[in-house]
């Protein structure tokens, strides 16, 4: 217990978005929606990266033309970078992901996921 | 029941959670930057780049890069694959 | 989707779209962006001119369109560029940064108004990966909408 | 150019698959290229075992001046990213290399009548390079992002029969299980990002404290690697993928599910082997987890009349052994006399199933994938009398079938017996629970055996051949190693399974880098 909980907002607000896309994938019918969940949870891993890469009145980390008082006080370059790797790793898991939902809808007639059961047992 | 055990298994993730985030070390004093300090101070110099995001993203973790660039790759194949043409096949 | 309100704007704005991007992609080294982000960008402009038409005319401007061309092209120039480094160094390093190569200027300490022919390795990065995702997500909308138009004629 | 082979072995895939979709429609040409770009990593992953015997661990630095320059000259935390080959990592790029070649033989057949194979050979390869990526890496997030590529190459492959409504929905069931996983790795690398400013492997092993929120990583990897190897409770996705993949991308599948186990072994050994107290704790549930997994699949699979799917589920119950066999190693790795007297002989059993397995069962799933080709079913009530059709698929299963039966002389007793043995000295219960599966398991396959290919010829199957050449050579590549790992158990112990057990136990070695710094 080494941060107050308002110190820590951020991280309060991640652990929200991730509770949220784990009911969205757990309890949603719709296929649709369950993939938004997978993607409310890839935003919610995002913005933790992120969040973990500010520092206290700190700058973007570019010198092109930046404020003379920004040197010394750049944000962490590295969390930026992985965040980007990870959002485009998102956009193609939700590419790959609607096109299955594509032709689930053209084989079953439905996106309902309690009837898109033909595998089982 | 089902419901019930996914419920369950629900708030014990958001328990786990919650964990995670209020013992984290606090928002925005990160406790160790050696190796962003590093990248901040010899991007101009190694990389010769003023965005010192670009300098990590293409040249100290441009392996990262290049993989996410065929995560790309494959997830436009993996489209163009799934939503091809089957002309008579069974349906 | 083809009104003429919208087929209009589109008109206008796709090109300025397009430009913004390429400024993206090659101004990655020194501005906030770089190829994936200017590629999404140059991608958005050329989706809104596929979902601004109907589909006879999409399938028109874009039979010609070498897309699977382009995005293996920027793979491999990815790849390309990564072989580079082996030569005397590792793979993915930064051979071309200070050898006063097209684009391997010497950037200046400090903060700076940021020089073009900067960058090495990265600006060609920038470009080949550019190159990749701007074809790559345009094919993705492309085979979406080519699909789904084509089912709904047929539903 | 040898101290480039770790970056050779994974651009070599991905350059293949970047120059695969430019074949367009030339099917032929894009095949006999993806087997000779599967051919020639085969030999390179060859080569790559071999420097790692010789001169212990390869470090190669990307992007560094040098590839072993590991820390940048008067600092003390490692910058670029680089890729840490131990004996473990250049076993699982043998099994990779291996079985994406014979995959690639057997593809050129089986899928012969379909379409899109360009992109299909395309992702094949990448599914290579994604579980090549994976194992050899010493980087956290690039763990992060060849899991995915694996992942999403994988399951775009398990949808690749668009005509059949249940492959799509194999395909986003198993891309929803990888990509969850994937995310909750992402969120504990996070995790450690947060705590120690660093994503080395190494560095982080040797920094961590185990505070609460460390558990917490260990407890989200675990549970994540847990899931994407399919061990139980999550193990639901196993049997639908495996069933709806084309057979020839059966092996690599089952390098990619174990690829995750790999990376289980390496966050228990590596990451957080510093840490005494709770190590047994962690095998011991490692331990139960296996028998749990090997009986609840072996049960499921009694039942099944689709012969794939009961494959798949007999591919789960052989997980359980694994993790039986590494997880007895692990409750005793802080204790050098018990670690010597059985600890290390567990493990050993553990790893070298999981190479035995990878065998076996891509040869069973393809003897299945054969006998749909040739009757255009899976139901095994559908079958009947084919011993005398095809002969040569009947002998590998046959040999695959007593493989995974644990019958001497074949590959399986080997490291059965092994693990039998060991986890014996442990606990005599979890023993009685792997000899009865193993029981059940012969039990099953004998009902295949007897409806599939014995009794009297079926009419419908009056004009029915043997597969073409090329599956058949894939099979009896796969019968051959069956045999020879059965006969030789020593030599591959000595030369492969050791070694990599030793890799994971010395793990003071991995955290320095190979005594770099």
């Amino acid at each position: 217990m080494n941060g107050s909980l308002f110190v820590n907002f951020p991280f309060i607000v991640v652990a929200l978005l991730l509770a949220l896309g784990f009911y969205t994938i757990g309890f949603k019918r719709n296929l649709i929606k369950v993939i938004i969940g997978v993607e409310i949870l890839e935003g919610a891993v995002n913005m933790f990266i992120v969040a973990l890469g500010y520092v206290k009145g700190g700058y973007a980390p570019i010198y092109t033309q930046a404020p003379q008082e920004a040197v010394g006080k750049m944000v962490l370059p590295t969390p930026q970078a992985l965040t980007l790797t990870s959002i485009v790793i998102g956009v193609a898991v939700t590419a790959l992901m609607l096109a299955f939902a594509v032709n689930i809808y053209r084989h079953y007639g439905t996106l309902d996921v309690t009837r898109v059961r033909r595998l089982r047992g | 029941m089902r419901k019930a055990l996914g419920l369950f298994a629900f708030l014990a993730f958001v328990l786990f959670l919650f964990a995670a985030t209020i013992s984290l070390r606090p928002f925005g004093e990160p406790p160790h930057a050696e190796m962003d300090s590093y990248f901040i101070e010899h991007a101009q110099e190694e990389a010769s780049a003023n965005n010192v995001v670009t300098s990590v993203v293409f040249d100290y973790r441009g392996f990262d890069t290049l993989g996410e660039a065929t995560v790309l790759f494959t997830a436009v194949s993996g489209v163009l694959m799934a939503l091809r043409h089957y002309g008579g096949k069974e349906k | 989707m083809t009104t003429t309100i919208i087929k209009t704007t589109t008109r206008l704005l796709a090109p300025l779209i397009l430009v913004f991007g390429s400024y993206i992609i090659l101004h990655g080294h020194l501005t906030p962006g770089g190829g994936f982000q200017g590629g999404a960008v140059f991608a958005s402009g050329l989706i809104l001119l596929i979902v601004a038409n109907v589909r006879d005319k999409v399938q028109k401007l874009f039979e010609k369109t070498p897309l699977t061309q382009l995005e293996s092209l920027g793979a491999l120039g990815f790849l390309g560029i990564g072989l580079l480094g082996l030569m005397s160094y590792t793979f993915l390093k930064n051979a071309i940064a200070n050898s006063g190569f097209l684009f391997g200027g010497t950037t200046p300490q400090g903060i700076n108004p940021g020089y073009l022919n900067t960058g090495g390795t990265l600006s060609y990065l920038n470009i080949f990966v550019g190159t990749k995702v701007l074809a790559g997500l345009t094919s993705i909308v492309l085979i979406f909408f080519l699909i789904l138009r084509r089912e709904r004629d047929e539903w | 150019m040898i101290e480039h082979l770790p970056a050779l072995m994974v651009a070599l895939p991905l350059f293949g698959a970047f120059i695969a979709p430019l074949f367009k429609k030339h099917y032929k040409g894009v095949s006999i290229w993806a087997i000779f770009i599967t051919g020639i990593s085969v030999v390179l992953s060859l080569l790559l075992m071999k420097e790692v015997v010789t001169n212990g661990i390869i470090m190669y630095v990307f992007g560094a001046d040098k590839p072993t320059l590991v820390l940048p000259s008067g600092y003390a935390v490692p910058i670029r990213i680089m890729f840490e080959v131990d004996a473990m990592g250049a076993f699982m790029a043998i099994s990779a290399t291996l079985m994406s070649f014979v995959g690639a033989i057997y593809s050129y057949s089986h899928v012969k009548k379909d379409t899109g194979l360009e992109k299909y050979y395309a992702l094949l390869m990448l599914l290579e390079a994604g579980i090549l990526g994976m194992v050899l890496t010493g980087d956290l997030f690039n763990l992060f992002v060849f899991l995915e590529i694996a992942g999403i190459a994988g399951s775009a492959l398990v949808g690749f029969r668009n005509y059949r409504g249940e492959a799509s929905e194999a395909g986003i069931k198993y891309l929803m299980v990888s990509s969850v996983a994937s995310l909750m790795v992402l969120f504990a690398v996070g995790i450690f990002y947060g705590q120690y400013g660093n994503l080395n492997l190494a560095y982080i092993a040797k920094n961590v404290s185990f505070n609460m929120v460390d558990m917490i990583a260990l407890g989200l990897l675990f549970a994540s690697f847990a899931m994407k190897c399919g061990a139980v409770p999550m193990h639901y996705w196993v049997p639908d993928a495996y069933t709806e993949v084309p057979a020839g991308i059966n092996p690599p599948l089952l390098v990619a599910t174990y690829a995750s186990l790999y990376a289980l072994f390496r966050v228990s050994f590596t990451l957080f082997a510093n840490v005494v107290i709770d190590l047994a704790r962690v095998g011991w549930i490692m331990s139960i987890l296996g028998v749990l997994t090997m009986f609840i699949g072996v049960t499921m699979a009694l039942i099944q009349k689709d012969v794939k799917r009961l494959m798949s589920y007999h591919a789960i119950s052989q997980t359980g052994y694994m993790l039986l066999g590494v997880g007895v190693g692990l409750t005793v790795l802080h204790d050098p006399s018990k670690l010597a007297e059985f600890g290390r002989d567990a493990m050993a059993g553990g790893v070298f199933h999981i190479i035995n397995h990878i065998i076996y069962k891509s040869l069973l799933l393809m003897t299945a994938g054969a006998l749909f080709y040739v009757t255009g079913t899976r139901n095994l009530n559908e079958m009947g009398g084919l011993a005398r059709k095809m002969p040569i698929t009947t002998i590998s299963f046959m040999v695959g079938a007593a493989a995974i039966s644990g019958l001497p002389p074949f590959n399986g007793f080997a490291s059965k017996f092994l693990i039998y043995e060991t986890s014996y000295r442990l606990n005599p219960l979890l023993t009685v629970f792997a000899m009865v599966t193993s029981v059940l398991t012969l039990a099953s396959f004998v009902k295949v055996f007897a409806s599939a290919f014995l009794g009297p010829p079926l009419e419908k199957f009056e004009n029915k051949r043997e597969v073409p050449k090329p599956m058949i050579v894939a099979m009896l590549i796969l019968a051959a190693l069956c045999i020879l790992f059965g006969l030789f158990p020593n030599v591959v112990l000595d030369k492969l399974v050791y070694p990599a057990v030793d890799a994971l136990i010395n793990f003071a070695q991995y955290h320095s880098w190979g005594g770099l710094a």
